[in-house]
C-alpha cells in the first residue's frame, strides 16, 4: 500500500491530520478498499491520513473519546452506547457504510428445522450488547422464547466467532447469530444451515451495521476535512457496487496486506451477497436497535434519547454535489 | 514489657494504616484534579465521584457481590489444583533429575504463554464453562508454582537435607518436616508469584470466556463503554488482589519470616 | 512407670553434677577421690567385635580445576564400644572423612563397613553433630531436639521426657521455646549436642561438638560423654582440634596427616575413666600426640612456602 | 581428570538434548495420533503437518520473523525498564520502611491486574503506538519486579550486611558488592517470573491493541480461524520463552548456584 | 618499593615462623630463649588513653514473650592499646557486647563512647571477627580477604599485596581461588582471620576467632597476634571461651557473670610478651580466672534446677 509514502504536502486547514480507525471486517469495505489502495488519501491531498485498526467496535469508541481517532467506522450499538455514555456530546454519525450481512446459523443435525424448535436450545452470539446479540435475543423474545437468564430455558453463551466455530464442531452449541463472514464459514465448515438471514426481519431488508462515526469537536472544527472524507466514501461505495468481482478482489488483497490473510474467494462472494454498501445509516434501523437495546435491559435505565445523533449535513452536501439523491435526517420522535 | 510491646505493635498497625491511608488520599486526589483539570473527556475518564455511583449501582443490584464470589470460588478450586499437582510434579521433578530438568525448560516455555492462548483448546479439550475456565486458571499458575517448588528446593542449603537423613528422616517423612518447612521462605515468594498469574488468567478468561464473574463485569463495562464500572471493576480486583496478598501470603511470609529470624535486619 | 524414669534420670543428672562440682572445689583431692567413687562406679568394656571398617578411603575435590586431595587411601577399624578420637591440622579432611562414614558424601574409591556390610546412604544408626550448626531455623529448640526421635516414630510423651532430660544436662531448659537464632553460638551447639544424644544412636559421630563451649560447660559435658559412653557403650567417632580433649576421651587417638590425609599414628591410651582435664598422669599421652602434630604443622608450613 | 570431567559435561549437554528431543517427539506423536482418530474437526485441532505448513508460509513470507524481532525489541526495552525502575523502588522500599511496607501491599494489589486492564489506561494517557503496548509491558512486569527486589534483599541473613557494614561498607557500594550479589540467587527466581509476566503482557497486548506482533499473527490467526496458524504462532511464543529461560535465566541460575556451592546436594 | 616491602613481609613470617618451629622443637629451652629473645624484639607500651568506653550498656532480648536479660549494666573503659579479652559462660551476653560497640545492635540503655564520642553505627574503625562465619559465599577467598580494602578504596595492586600478605600467614595461599564453600571450617575462620587483620583498623573486635582452629595452628596465630598487637598498637577486644587463650594475649582479662551480665571482676596481666602456652608463670592467672568461672557454673546450674 502507498498510504505511507504519500503524505507530507502543504496545509491550509488548521489541521493536517485525518486519522481513521476502523476494522478489516467486509462491512467497513470501503476504508479496507479506500485507505488500502490509496484513494483516501488521494482525495485528502495535503491532509495527511493515519489508521488505526481495531478488532472490536467497542475499542474503536474507547479510542475515539481517548482522542486517538478522529472518526471511525464501526456497527451501531458502540455507536448508541457511546452517544448515550457522552450524554449526547462526543459523537456524531455522519454517514452510513454498509446494510445487513448478519445471520442466524444452526447446526444441521441439532434438530432444527422451523422457528418453532428453538426451544431448550443453545446459542451462542459474539459478544453480550453487540449487534448480533441484541439480534439473536429480540428475536427469540418475538417469537415468544425466554432466555434462561430471565428464567426461560434457551441459554445463550457470547464467545468470539473462531471459538463459535469450534463449539459448533463440538457440537457444544446449536447455533449461532454471526457477522459476515462467518455466517458463511459456519454453513461452510461448521455443519450449519441458515435458518434467518438478518435481512428477512428488517423492512425493506436494509438495517445498518456499519456507520461512520465522528469526534464531535473534530466535525465541528474541520468540516471540510469531513467533506473530503465523505467524498472519498461515497466515491468508493458507488465503485464497489459497480464492480463486485473487482472489489471482493481488491479487498481480499487488502486484506492479506492488513493482517497476513485471506479469505477464500467463494466464501467472500457469498459472503458480501447477503450484505449491501451504501452510504446511508438507514436512520431508523438504528433507532430500532436501540430500542431492542433498551427492552432488553442492555441501555440506562431510562428510555435513551438518540435525538442528534445524526449530522448528515455534510454527506448530503457532498450527495448533492455529486447529484445523488440526499438522505432526509429523521428524529427519533418522527419513528415513536 | 509485654504491654508495651503489644501496644506498640497496635501503633504499628495503626501507622500502617494511616500510610495507607494517606496514599489512598492522595491518589484520589490527583485523580479528582486531573478529572477537573479535563484533560481527557469524562468518558474516557470518569470522575471518582462517579465511579462511586458505579460502585454502588452494583453493589445493589447485587451484580457485584455474586461475581466476586462466583470469581473467587473459581479461582480458589483452581489454585489449589495448582497448587497441589504443581507441588507434586515439582518434587518430581526434584526426584528424577533428568525428568526436571527438560520440565524445567518445557515450563519456563510454558510459563510464557499468556492465559489468552490457552483458551481455545480450553473451548476445544473442555467446553464453554466452569471447568474450561478452570483448565485456563490451571494452565496459566502451575507452571509458574512447579518451577518455583524446583528452584526453592533446589536453593535449601544442604545441611539441612544432611542433617535430617542422618537422623533417620527420608521419603515423604523427609520431605514433610524438612524440605517444606526449609523452602518455606522461598515457596511463599512463588506462591504469591503463582497467585498473581492466577488472577491475572481468571480475569483474562473471564473476559475471553464471557462467563459470569468479575472479568466479566469488567469487560461488559468496556463493551458499553462504561469506563466508570470497568474503574469501579478495576478497584475490585486490586482490592481483593490486595487483601488476599496482605491478609494472607504477606501475613505468612511475615511470621515465617519473624520465626526464622530473618526480620533481624539492625 | 515413666515417672520413675524421669526421677531416676533427675537423680542420676543431680548427682553427676556433684560429684564434678566437687572435682572444682576441691582441687587437691580431685585426682584421687573422683577417680576412685567413679571408677568404683564404672566398669572397663570387655568383649569386643569390628562395629565400622573403612577401607582405602580416597576422596578428592575440585578447586577451578585443581584437584585437591583431600583422603588419600584411609584405612580403619573401629571395634563395637570404641570411642575413637581423630586429631589433625585444619583441612586435612577430618569432616570428610566423617561424612563419608555417615554416608553423606560418597568417597571416589574405598567402602565403608557397617557390621561387614557395604553402607552408602545415611542412616540414624550413624548419628552426626556437625561441625557447622545444623539446627533446623523453623523449629524451636525443643522441636529440633526431638526431630530425630519423631522421625523414628516415637510417641510425644516419650519424646518430650526425653528432650526433657537433655535439655536439662545441655542446662537450656528455659530455653526449649526459642528459635535457633535467639540462642547464641554455644547454646545453639550444645542444642546440637542434645539432639544426637537423644537418638541414642549405635554410632555417634561428633565433628568438634565442643568448639564453641567455655571451658568450664565443656568440662563438664566431657565428663557427662564419658559416662554415657561407659553406660550405654556406644561406639563414638569424635572429631577435635584438642588434644586434651583426645586424650580426656578416646581409648584410641588417631592423627591425620595433613593433605593428602593419611594415618599418621594411632595411639592407644589405656587408663580409667572417666579422665579429667587435671589428671598428670595423662600428659605424656599429650605430648606423643603433639610430637607428632608438630611434624605435620612444619610440614604445612614447608608445603605453603616451597 | 579435568579432560574426564569437560567431557562429562558434554556428554551431559547431549544427554539433556537427547531428553529433551524426547520428550518433544513423545508430545508431537500423541498429537498426530489425537489426530489421525479425528476426535476432534481438522480446523480446530491441525495435524503437525499441517502446522509445519503454516511456518513454512509465514516464515517465507517473512511475517513471522519480522513479528518476532519487533516484539522482541519491544520486549526488551520494556523489560529493562522494569528492571531498572522496578529494582530501584524496590531498594527505595527497603530503604523507607513505612513506604515500602504500603507499597509493598499495594504491589501486590497492581500486580493482580490483568494486563488486559490496562490496555484502557495505555490508549488513554499513551495511545497506539510502541510506547502504549511498553506501557503495558512495564505495568505487567514491574510490580513482580519490585516485590521480588523487596522480598530478595529482605530475606538476605543479616550476619551478611552486618559483616560488610563493619568493613565499612555503605550506601552504593554496600548495595553494589553485598546486597546485589547477596540477594542474586533469590533475584534470579523473581526475574524468571517477571519475564513471564512480560511475556504474557506483549501478547496481551498485541492482540488487543491489534498492533504488529506475535501477539498480532495469534489474534489475527485466531479471527481467521486458522488453527495451524494459532499453533505456529503459539510454538514459537513457546520455543523463545524457552530460549531465553534455557540460555540465559537459567544458565544465570546455574552459574550463581554453582559459585554458591548450592548445587552440593547429595 | 612494593617489592621490598613485600620481601621484607616475606622475611618478617619466615622468622616468625622459624623462631616459634624453634620453641616447638626445643621444648625445655622455650620457656627461657623465647622469652629472651623475644622481649628484645619487642618492647613495652607506655602511654594510654582512654580509647573506648562502655556506658551502662543494658540489652534485653524477647523470647516468645519472656524477656531474657542479656547485659545488665556493663561499665568498661579500654584504653589505647588496650589488649582486653572477655570470658564467661556460654549464653552470658559476650557476643551481644561486641554487637553493641561494633554499633550493629543497639542497647536498651546506655552508650558506647568511641574517642569521646558516642557511637551507633558500625564503621571501619571497628573491625569484627564474627563467631559465626560471615564469609560472603560469592566472593573468592581472596575477594572476602580483599573485601575491607575494596571499601576503603585501596588500589587493587596493593590490595593484592597485602590479602597475599594474610593468607600466607593462614596458610591458605593455595586456596585463594577456592570459594567459601570449598574450605573446611578451620580454614574459613583464618579467612575470616585474615579479612579482618588486612583492614588494619584501630580497634580489632574479635569473637572466639581460634574456636574452630587445631591447637598448632592457634599456638601459631596466639603469637603472631600478640607480634601484631607490639608492633601496631592496636586497641584489641577479643572474646573467647578458652582461659589460656586469654592469659596469653590479655593484658586485662574481664569475666562477665552468666545472665543477667555484669561485669564480676577484673584481672590485669602484667607480665612479658609474647606469652607462651608453656609458660608456667602464667598459671596463677589462669587459676584466677577459673576460680571465677567456676562459681559461675555453679551459679547456673542452681539457676536451672531451682
Ligand atoms: N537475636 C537474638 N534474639 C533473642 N535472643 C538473643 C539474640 N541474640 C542473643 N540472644 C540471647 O542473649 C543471650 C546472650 O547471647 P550471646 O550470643 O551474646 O552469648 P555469648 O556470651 O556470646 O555466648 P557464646 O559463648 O555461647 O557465644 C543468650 O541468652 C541468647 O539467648
Ligand atoms: N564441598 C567441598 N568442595 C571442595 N573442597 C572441599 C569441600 N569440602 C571439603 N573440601 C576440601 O577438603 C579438604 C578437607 O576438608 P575438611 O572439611 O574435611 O577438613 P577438616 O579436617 O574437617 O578441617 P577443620 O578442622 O578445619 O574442620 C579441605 O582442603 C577442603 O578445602
Ligand atoms: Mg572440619
Ligand atoms: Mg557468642
Amino acid at each position: 500500500s502507498q498510504t505511507a509514502e504519500t503524505v507530507h504536502v502543504t496545509t491550509n486547514s488548521s489541521a493536517d491530520v485525518l486519522r481513521i480507525g476502523y476494522s478489516p471486517n467486509i462491512n467497513h469495505a470501503q476504508a479496507v478498499i479506500g485507505i488500502g489502495t490509496g484513494d483516501y488519501q488521494k482525495e485528502l491531498g495535503g491532509i495527511k491520513v493515519e489508521t488505526q485498526t481495531f478488532n472490536a467496535g467497542p475499542a474503536t469508541v474507547e479510542a475515539l473519546f481517548a482522542n486517538r481517532v478522529d472518526v471511525a467506522y464501526v456497527g451501531p450499538n458502540p455507536t448508541i452506547n457511546g452517544y448515550i455514555k457522552s450524554n449526547g456530546q462526543d459523537l456524531r454519525v455522519i454517514a452510513g457504510a454498509a446494510s445487513g450481512g448478519a445471520v442466524f446459523v444452526v447446526r444441521n443435525d441439532s434438530g432444527i428445522n422451523s422457528i418453532s424448535d428453538l426451544g431448550g436450545k443453545k446459542f451462542a452470539s459474539p459478544q453480550l450488547g453487540n449487534t448480533q446479540d441484541v439480534a439473536l435475543r429480540s428475536f427469540l423474545n418475538k417469537n415468544g422464547y425466554k432466555t434462561s437468564d430471565v428464567g426461560g430455558n434457551i441459554q445463550i453463551i457470547n464467545a468470539a466467532n473462531s471459538d463459535i466455530v469450534t463449539m459448533m464442531l463440538k457440537k457444544d452449541i446449536d447455533g449461532a447469530w454471526v457477522p459476515e463472514p462467518w455466517g458463511t464459514i459456519l454453513e461452510r465448515n461448521a455443519h450449519g444451515k441458515i435458518l434467518v438471514d438478518e435481512r428477512d426481519l428488517w423492512a425493506g431488508g436494509k438495517f445498518t451495521t456499519a456507520v461512520i462515526v465522528a469526534r464531535t469537536d473534530y466535525l465541528q472544527n474541520h468540516p471540510d476535512i469531513i467533506k473530503k472524507l465523505l467524498e472519498a466514501h461515497v466515491d468508493e461505495t458507488l465503485w464497489i457496487n459497480n464492480n463486485k468481482d473487482k472489489a471482493i478482489t481488491i479487498f481480499d488483497e487488502q486484506l492479506g496486506n492488513l493482517t497476513g490473510k485471506t479469505i477464500p474467494e467463494n466464501e467472500l462472494t457469498e459472503a458480501f451477497s447477503r450484505l449491501d454498501i451504501t452510504y446511508d445509516p438507514i436512520q431508523s434501523s438504528l433507532y430500532k436497535s436501540a430500542d431492542a437495546a433498551y427492552g432488553l435491559g442492555f441501555l440506562d435505565d431510562k428510555k435513551p434519547n438518540l435525538d442528534g445523533i445524526f449530522d448528515l449535513s455534510i454527506l448530503n452536501q457532498v450527495l448533492d454535489e455529486k447529484n445523488l439523491s440526499a438522505i432526509q435526517q429523521v428524529n427519533i420522535s418522527s419513528t415513536g | 514489657m509485654n504491654k508495651k510491646i503489644i501496644s506498640e505493635k497496635k501503633s504499628q498497625g495503626l501507622h500502617d494504616a494511616a500510610n495507607a491511608a494517606l496514599m489512598l488520599a492522595v491518589f484520589v486526589g490527583i485523580w479528582e484534579v486531573v478529572f477537573m483539570l479535563g484533560i481527557w473527556s469524562k468518558i474516557s475518564l470518569p470522575s471518582p465521584a462517579m465511579v462511586a455511583e458505579s460502585f454502588y449501582k452494583i453493589t445493589l443490584n447485587l451484580s457485584l457481590p455474586e461475581s466476586v464470589g462466583i470469581t473467587l470460588g473459581r479461582l480458589v478450586a483452581a489454585f489449589l489444583i495448582s497448587i497441589s499437582f504443581g507441588t507434586l510434579i515439582g518434587l518430581a521433578m526434584i526426584r528424577f533429575k533428568g525428568f526436571g530438568k527438560t520440565l524445567n525448560s518445557f515450563s519456563a516455555g510454558l510459563l510464557s504463554f499468556p492465559s489468552i492462548a490457552w483458551v481455545p483448546f480450553s473451548i476445544l479439550l473442555i467446553g464453554f464453562n466452569e471447568f474450561g475456565i478452570m483448565f485456563v486458571v490451571i494452565m496459566s499458575s502451575i507452571f509458574s508454582v512447579m518451577i518455583s517448588t524446583y528452584s526453592s528446593i533446589r536453593n535449601i542449603p544442604s545441611i539441612y537435607m544432611d542433617a535430617a537423613r542422618n537422623m533417620g528422616a527420608k521419603g515423604f517423612t523427609l520431605f514433610r518436616y524438612v524440605t517444606l518447612p526449609a523452602a518455606t521462605p522461598s515457596l511463599i515468594i512463588g506462591l504469591r508469584q503463582g497467585w498473581s498469574f492466577a488472577w491475572h488468567a481468571i480475569i483474562g478468561a473471564e473476559i475471553l470466556m464471557s462467563i459470569v464473574g468479575l472479568g466479566h463485569i469488567l469487560s461488559v463495562g468496556r463493551d458499553f463503554l462504561d469506563m466508570s464500572e470497568v474503574i469501579a471493576s478495576m478497584i475490585t480486583i486490586f482490592t481483593i488482589g490486595l487483601i488476599v496478598d496482605r491478609f494472607l501470603l504477606y501475613k505468612l511470609e511475615d511470621r515465617i519470616r519473624k520465626k526464622w529470624g530473618l526480620d533481624h535486619h539492625r | 512407670m515413666r515417672w520413675n524414669k524421669l526421677v531416676q534420670a533427675k537423680i542420676r543428672t543431680l548427682f553427676n553434677r556433684i560429684i564434678i562440682t566437687l572435682l572444682y572445689e576441691f582441687d587437691s583431692l580431685c585426682g584421687h577421690v573422683s577417680e576412685y567413687i567413679l571408677s568404683q562406679r564404672l566398669g572397663g568394656s570387655c568383649f569386643q567385635m569390628t562395629k565400622l571398617q573403612a577401607k582405602n578411603i580416597v576422596k578428592h575435590f575440585d578447586h577451578n580445576g585443581n584437584s585437591v586431595l583431600a583422603l588419600d587411601g584411609i584405612n580403619l577399624d573401629v571395634q563395637e564400644g570404641d570411642f575413637l578420637c581423630i586429631v589433625g591440622p585444619s583441612g586435612c579432611g577430618k569432616s570428610t572423612f566423617l561424612n563419608i562414614v555417615a554416608g553423606l558424601e560418597k568417597p571416589d574409591s574405598g567402602e565403608i563397613l557397617l557390621n561387614g556390610k557395604p553402607i552408602s546412604t545415611p542412616g540414624p544408626d550413624r548419628t552426626m553433630i556437625f561441625q557447622e550448626g545444623a539446627l533446623f531455623p523453623w523449629l524451636k529448640v525443643i522441636d529440633n531436639v526431638e526431630f530425630g526421635l519423631k522421625m523414628a516414630g516415637i510417641p510425644k510423651e516419650e519424646r518430650r521426657q526425653i528432650s526433657q532430660r537433655y535439655l536439662d544436662m545441655m542446662q537450656l531448659t528455659k530455653f526449649a521455646e526459642s528459635y535457633t537464632y535467639q540462642l547464641s553460638t554455644g547454646m545453639k551447639q550444645r542444642v546440637a549436642i542434645a539432639r544426637a544424644l537423644a537418638m541414642d544412636p549405635e554410632i555417634l559421630l561428633m565433628d568438634e561438638p565442643f568448639a564453641a563451649l567455655d571451658s568450664q560447660t565443656r568440662d563438664l559435658l566431657l565428663v557427662e560423654l564419658q559416662l554415657i559412653w561407659e553406660r550405654t557403650k556406644k561406639t563414638i567417632i569424635f572429631v577435635t582440634h584438642n588434644i586434651s580433649e583426645s586424650v580426656i576421651l578416646g581409648n584410641r587417638v588417631v592423627v591425620f596427616k595433613n593433605r593428602p590425609s593419611k594415618i599418621k599414628k594411632e595411639i592407644y591410651i589405656d587408663y580409667r575413666r572417666p579422665r579429667l582435664m587435671e589428671d598428670e598422669n595423662l600428659q605424656k599421652y599429650y605430648h606423643q600426640i603433639l610430637d607428632e602434630l608438630k611434624n605435620e604443622v612444619i610440614a604445612q608450613i614447608k608445603d605453603e612456602n616451597q
